[in-house]
């Protein structure tokens, strides 16, 4: 650890500590609001705060622009965040991969659950075309896709999966608006282990708002957020399936 | 104006005439039919409300007990008119007593049925004043307070909450907003209901109710009147109550409405029959009552690409524009929409939209066309985000759009915080002020890329729906020409609610409307 | 005071303390950067940390663009805020007044001071021109205008006020970086109580990141910030001379 | 590209017209002057840099003595030259001596006119190679590393600190500016000196040195081989020492140069004597060495208001231009600047603006417009600042403009930081490449707005430059003809730096450059 690893905000010098901040309060434009807003930032421990703009909203709200200071710092050295650590692999490797290692093609299901109809993300990882240049799973010959769509059930998508014998579980979830996916989502992990059947399949999980980290508390094997690729899906799942065989978690060995 | 795009005026006929064709097979389809939502809206023009203790309105009570008999072919109005006449209840009491098993309906001796068939068309007549009246007062107001300048300033209002969004609505309104659309609680189009009463608690998004068309209606006009200027109020009408919706925002002096021939098919799988016999009665209904309709091609620019797929937003608006002036729509009513949703990355993209944005314009000159702002591209940064949001405001002023949709910096992350609203409204202000003469100033080159753009579209806008004609519209969806979506048929949800009318079905609203809007095929 | 004094910020709904902020991190864009943004916010207190963007400056810098919960409130009721209190006159009633009650006209004198040359601001209240749609004290006919312009040091413009009898004395600021301003005003008024001259004269602050209190704090009479208009600040003064007047402060008498 | 605005060719010919006699009256009345400045020039062109134990540069020094005995007439090559030959020392050994009084200049026996003169060319001739080598590898590394389309994007770095600065550029350029400005330390210009060394505490800004210059110059031309792109530097050519920064300039291989005609007399009060001869001299070094310099137009429009007063910034880029070619400078080195001040509220703000940009990019067609952002009608809303950068953008692919410097979103708040200048970069690459190629796909409608606003400021810029031919520049500056500054003929700083040339004045670089860059007049 070196003093590097103390890290502040950057304005346009090291370590000044200078944030900018926007917020609407429910109070009338004016000097008091002025005031209020600063107040607001010198409470959360902001230092040199100040209101370089304030525009009248209407019925009593008024929204700011605030820069300030921000005096405390971050310890990198000290960050340890969960990482998908399985190599990323091109759509050829994969499939080879999976042909020398695995000795069998694949099976992965997906599906929007819940209420959820934005099928856009899991079509971008599932479809033959893909996304960002990158094939869609559908397209590698050694996985098999089913794609169920978007609104599905987590009864159904589970009914499925063990239906076609699925290695992997592919779960979209982009609506995140009081919270509704970590409800689902939960109830999805929930089932599965109460029928069993958690450590049959490989759980994976992505959307815009999705870490890998939250996907691995809400007990999937991995998470994938904004701007994945179809092969980065399908490097984890080939490693991981291997890794499971090896372990042989699942019941299957590896011949 | 000249006309800035040398568009193949041949091409635009041929399009037509196509269009035309489509339109006789969907209305041949359809024609012999109505459903159970259709029902429902006659009951509810003839001032049913209200729900039982379960929360079920009575409409639906009484029309699952016609549709339990198989009766609903003759039409409600027969079935509901011969009771007034036999029990002369007043309408709403004899509903009541219908739910409550009161009065049965099929027990009661039978008048004449062209006797129910006149004393239903004088009580609708009666009824539907209401609003003629909303439509008198509509214009009246916008005499007094009129409206601001295009393109007008579309704002969405979406916590779930109605007097949340309330507060929301007034306050976009006095920053600037022309139109205050408050978006529906997801899931609602699936409902084959509408929800009743005030509500609190929708979901990205607040249920369309009447009361809560109410309660909107009465702030806006309240603002209306201290800021001098007329704001129009949006709802959804779509989904499984499709021509509800279109009644209850007749009755609530609603300005828009957003109602496409297609968008339940293809983004909610219903089914095919119903949607469009209940269309073409919601926009009857919307017709009457001066209601601009906002039709839903940028949807298809949310999952299809643009670029490949601008020529099906046409051929989209072609057949929404078709169907609806054959419903009694006026050409003012057709807000058409579509959407910069092109990959602002790809070089010269704001060309190409500028083409697509400016041949719409040229090809329904007098469409109040709606334009959707960019939402596939927006991603975390809110600053490029208002940076989008305000090219697009420039393609729509350089274009003369009519019905702005504003974008929000904050497109990827939630949906609209008062301050990114009020952001917005600023963003159009600024662009729209700063370039307002600049359509007038400004010509494309000869031939340049962009009159290429248009036409290469208005081209292959002819050829798919030269092939939507040939095989039918119906058959097109089911092979999915639109948005990449295939709905067969016979599926989706709402089939078991189109029924195959009776010879002697009436409706009297029907009646009313293809007379009062000369509609001539009815 | 009743509950809608206690304010939080609001993103949609009454209280749900949603602000944004933006800032710049010393580290390179990736996992670990994601989250020493987030735990930066989480030290400032704040809750349900979103990193909705983050994005590659080069040369170890990564921005970030923040959603998050404030969850702490803003008493309005016990905020008060120095204000200036005479009233807004227009230009004529301004003249009248003067010509009524204080029976002679008035001196001003301003200048942008110190290494400032930022005239605009200046020029906007005291020019004949004038600024948004009212006329510069040099318009009105009981104001005498002396403007020295830009880059004035204090002693020149303290040795001009003297000679040419000012009433009143008009300073501009605004450059701030580094607080130059403050270090600059204080001089000021520090060289005129050394000389005993400071109650001959109305001290008047002005400037985009001026505030009335800031200029009580730095022993002026009265500031003015972004937006002022000429004749607000001509209603000031006249009223301002008037009290003095009557306060014998200065040293002349009302007739 | 055929013509967009339909300009009145003989008004721009007339304009020129008027412009020569306004450059010949100015040109007699410096052209028997030298300044302090100048003559240090000459010292640091023949490699002489340093300062004494006060940190006083030793060009200062050497001048001061030569003034103070009233012998600057005569030009210090001269008594330089003279006691080169005399002491046999090396050009700088000699330089610290004389500082040191070990060596008077005066009391050396004095060489006939002709052979110092011989002597000096010579000298001269071999130590300027530096900056023709410069210029060499200038051209080869944009062979090879080509510099972005235009318009360039052009940042500016303001720490005040150059190794906070160094970050913030490589930064910048990574990220693609084309450009970087180290803006200097406020109150620089007023330094009738070149401060020593590398800095760290600047103002506002850092101090323009030599050291800083070679400093950013090798972390730049780093960047140029990692990225593969040519990256500009620029600084101030302006203020009291502007001469010698051409100078070092030269040397270090910076490629743009804030250089301005009239810049220092109207915004630092410097006399208008002194500028015309430092800026002619200094402009000659900027031609010989390839850089492009930046006109100081801009600079007008944030006091004045950019409507009422468009025709003065068009005169001043007539004067630049023209004093500008008879110093050699070629006319792609004339980057003439403007700028997007205009009140973003006014309708149609953004046509008037078309029609500026457009006006001068035809009138002036060869040369590397520089574009300034909105700064004056900038606020703390950052958020419409970003769009209203936006638009500027937009407005300079729309108009081919060449060197655009990026605005900021918080111009009104503070010097920018590493994410503002990041934002910004992004904003211009993003409207830059949505739009790359509308400039060539659009035509102003005939006798528009934007048609008439330019011959209408074209109109009033020739009634400008006929009565400033008419009373002489000079004359017009003491009136307040630009930016209602006016500026007294015999006031103003520096002034007595101005040195009537004796008969036997001799300056070796002049004769060099005027006969590399073809000067017709010296
Ligand atoms: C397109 C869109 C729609 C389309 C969806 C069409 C379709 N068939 O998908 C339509 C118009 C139907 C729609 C409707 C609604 N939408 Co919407 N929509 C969007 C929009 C504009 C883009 C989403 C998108 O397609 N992104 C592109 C894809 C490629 O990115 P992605 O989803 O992040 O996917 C990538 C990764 O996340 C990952 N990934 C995603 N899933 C998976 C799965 C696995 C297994 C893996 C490994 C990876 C992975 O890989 C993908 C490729 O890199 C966003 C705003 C935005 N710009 O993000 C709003 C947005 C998501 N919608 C929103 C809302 C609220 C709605 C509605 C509820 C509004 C309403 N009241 O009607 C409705 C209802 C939809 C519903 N029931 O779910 C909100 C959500 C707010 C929130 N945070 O909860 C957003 C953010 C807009 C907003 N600001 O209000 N929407
Ligand atoms: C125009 C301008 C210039 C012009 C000034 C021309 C002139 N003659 O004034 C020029 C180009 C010369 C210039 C130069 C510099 N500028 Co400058 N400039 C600006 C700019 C764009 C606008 C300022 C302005 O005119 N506003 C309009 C007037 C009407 O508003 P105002 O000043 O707020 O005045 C109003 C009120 O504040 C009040 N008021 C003001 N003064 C007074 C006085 C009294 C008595 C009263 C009652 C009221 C009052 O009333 C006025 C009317 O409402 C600002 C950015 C911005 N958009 O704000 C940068 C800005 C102020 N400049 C800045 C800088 C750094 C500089 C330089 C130092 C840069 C450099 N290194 O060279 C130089 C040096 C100047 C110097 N030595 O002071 C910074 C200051 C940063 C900071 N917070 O410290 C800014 C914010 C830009 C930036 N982001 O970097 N600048
Ligand atoms: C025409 C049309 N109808 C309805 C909707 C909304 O439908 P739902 O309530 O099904 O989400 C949209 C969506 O934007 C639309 O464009
Ligand atoms: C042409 C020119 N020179 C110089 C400057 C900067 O001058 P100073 O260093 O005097 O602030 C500017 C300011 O933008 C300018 O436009």
């Amino acid at each position: 650890m070196n003093n590097r690893d103390i890290i502040k905000a950057y304005g346009d010098t090291y370590n000044d500590g200078k944030v900018q901040l926007s917020f609407t309060l429910p109070i009338e434009r004016g000097f008091q609001a002025e005031e209020a807003a600063r107040i607001y930032c010198l409470k959360l421990g902001l230092k040199e705060v100040e209101v370089v703009h304030m525009k009248n909203l209407k019925e009593g709200f008024t929204f700011f622009v605030v820069y300030a200071v921000c005096d405390l710092s971050v310890d990198v050295s000290k960050i340890s965040v969960a990482k998908i650590d399985t190599e990323e692999m091109s759509y050829y490797a994969v499939n080879d991969y999976i042909i020398e290692k695995i000795k069998r093609p694949l099976t992965v299901i997906g599906a929007c659950t819940g209420s959820d109809a934005h099928t856009v993300g899991l079509d971008a990882i599932l479809n033959m075309k893909g996304y960002a240049g990158e094939y869609g799973l559908e397209r590698y010959p050694q996985i098999k896709t089913f794609n169920l769509g978007s609104q599905v059930t987590n009864e159904k998508l589970i009914n499925k999966s063990v239906e076609v014998k699925a290695d992997a579980i592919l779960v979209s979830q982009v609506v995140t608006q009081k919270n509704i996916h970590i409800k689902n989502l939960t109830e999805f992990v929930e089932i599965l282990e109460a029928e069993g059947l958690r450590d049959e399949f490989i759980l994976i999980l992505g959307g815009p708002r999705i870490s890998h980290e939250l996907a691995l508390e809400l007990g999937f094997d991995a998470g994938f957020g904004s701007g994945t690729k179809p092969n980065q899906v399908a490097s984890y799942l080939a490693q991981k399936k291997y890794d499971n065989l090896k372990e042989n978690k699942g019941g299957e060995n590896i011949e | 104006m000249t006309e800035k795009l040398k568009l193949d005026k041949k091409l635009i006929s041929l399009c037509r005439n196509y269009t035309k064709e489509i339109a006789d097979r969907v209305e041949k389809k359809i024609e012999n039919h109505t459903t159970t939502s259709v029902e429902r809206t006659v009951l509810r023009l003839l001032g049913i409300d209200g729900v039982d203790q379960y929360g079920i309105p009575i409409p639906n009570l009484i029309i699952k007990k016609v549709k339990k008999e198989n009766k609903l072919n003759k039409g409600i109005a027969y079935w509901f008119g011969n009771a007034l006449i036999q029990t002369e209840l007043s309408v709403q009491v004899l509903a009541e007593k219908v739910t409550k098993d009161e009065v049965d309906l099929f027990s009661l001796p039978q008048k004449d049925q062209d006797i129910v068939q006149q004393y239903m068309l004088n009580l609708a007549e009666e009824k539907i004043k209401k609003i003629s009246k909303n439509v008198t007062k509509r214009k009246k107001m916008k005499e007094k307070y009129p409206c601001g300048p295009k393109p007008w300033l579309y704002v969405i209002v979406a916590t779930g909450n109605i007097y949340e969004d309330l507060k929301q609505a007034k306050a976009a309104a006095r920053q600037g907003a022309d139109i205050i659309a408050v978006i529906r609680s997801t899931a609602q189009s699936l409902l084959d209901y509408v929800p009743y009463g005030p509500t609190t608690e929708g979901f990205g998004g607040t249920y369309a109710t009447q009361a809560n068309f109410k309660i909107m209606r009465e702030a806006l006009d309240q603002v209306i009147k201290e800021e001098g200027r007329y704001i129009q109020l949006v709802n959804y009408c779509s989904g499984l109550a499709m021509p509800e919706i279109a009644a209850i925002g007749a009755i609530e002096r609603l300005d828009m409405m957003l109602n496409d021939a297609m968008y339940g098919i293809l983004f909610r799988d219903i089914n095919m029959k119903r949607t469009f016999v209940d269309q073409h009665f919601s926009r009857m209904i919307n017709a009457y009552a001066g209601v601009i309709i906002n039709t839903g091609e940028d949807n298809y620019l949310t999952t299809a690409d643009p670029v490949q797929e601008a020529h099906t937003v046409l051929a989209s608006q072609f057949i929404n524009e078709e169907l609806g002036l054959r419903t009694g729509l006026k050409n003012d009513q057709l807000g058409l929409g579509h959407a910069f949703e092109i990959n602002p990355d790809l070089e010269d993209s704001f060309l190409l939209e500028i083409a697509q944005a400016q041949m719409v314009r040229q090809i329904f000159p007098k469409a109040p066309l709606k334009y959707m702002p960019p939402t596939k591209y927006m991603n975390g940064d809110i600053f490029k985000g208002h940076l989008m949001d305000g090219i697009f405001n420039f393609a729509s002023i350089m274009t003369d759009q009519s019905i702005q949709l504003l974008g929000m910096l904050t497109e990827a992350i939630h949906t609209p915080f008062l301050q990114d609203r009020a952001l917005s409204i600023d963003n159009a202000k600024h662009v729209f002020n700063s370039a307002r003469n600049i359509s007038d100033e400004i010509y494309f080159k000869e031939d340049g890329k962009i009159q290429k753009r248009a036409n290469q579209v208005l081209q292959e806008t002819a050829e798919i729906l030269k092939d939507i004609a040939d095989k039918g519209l119906m058959e097109a969806l089911s092979q999915g020409t639109f948005a990449d979506i295939k709905r067969p048929i016979k599926q989706g949800k709402g089939l078991d609610g189109v029924i195959k009318k009776a010879a002697d079905y009436y409706n009297p609203f029907i009646e009313i409307f293809s007379e009062e809007l000369s509609i001539k095929d009815e």
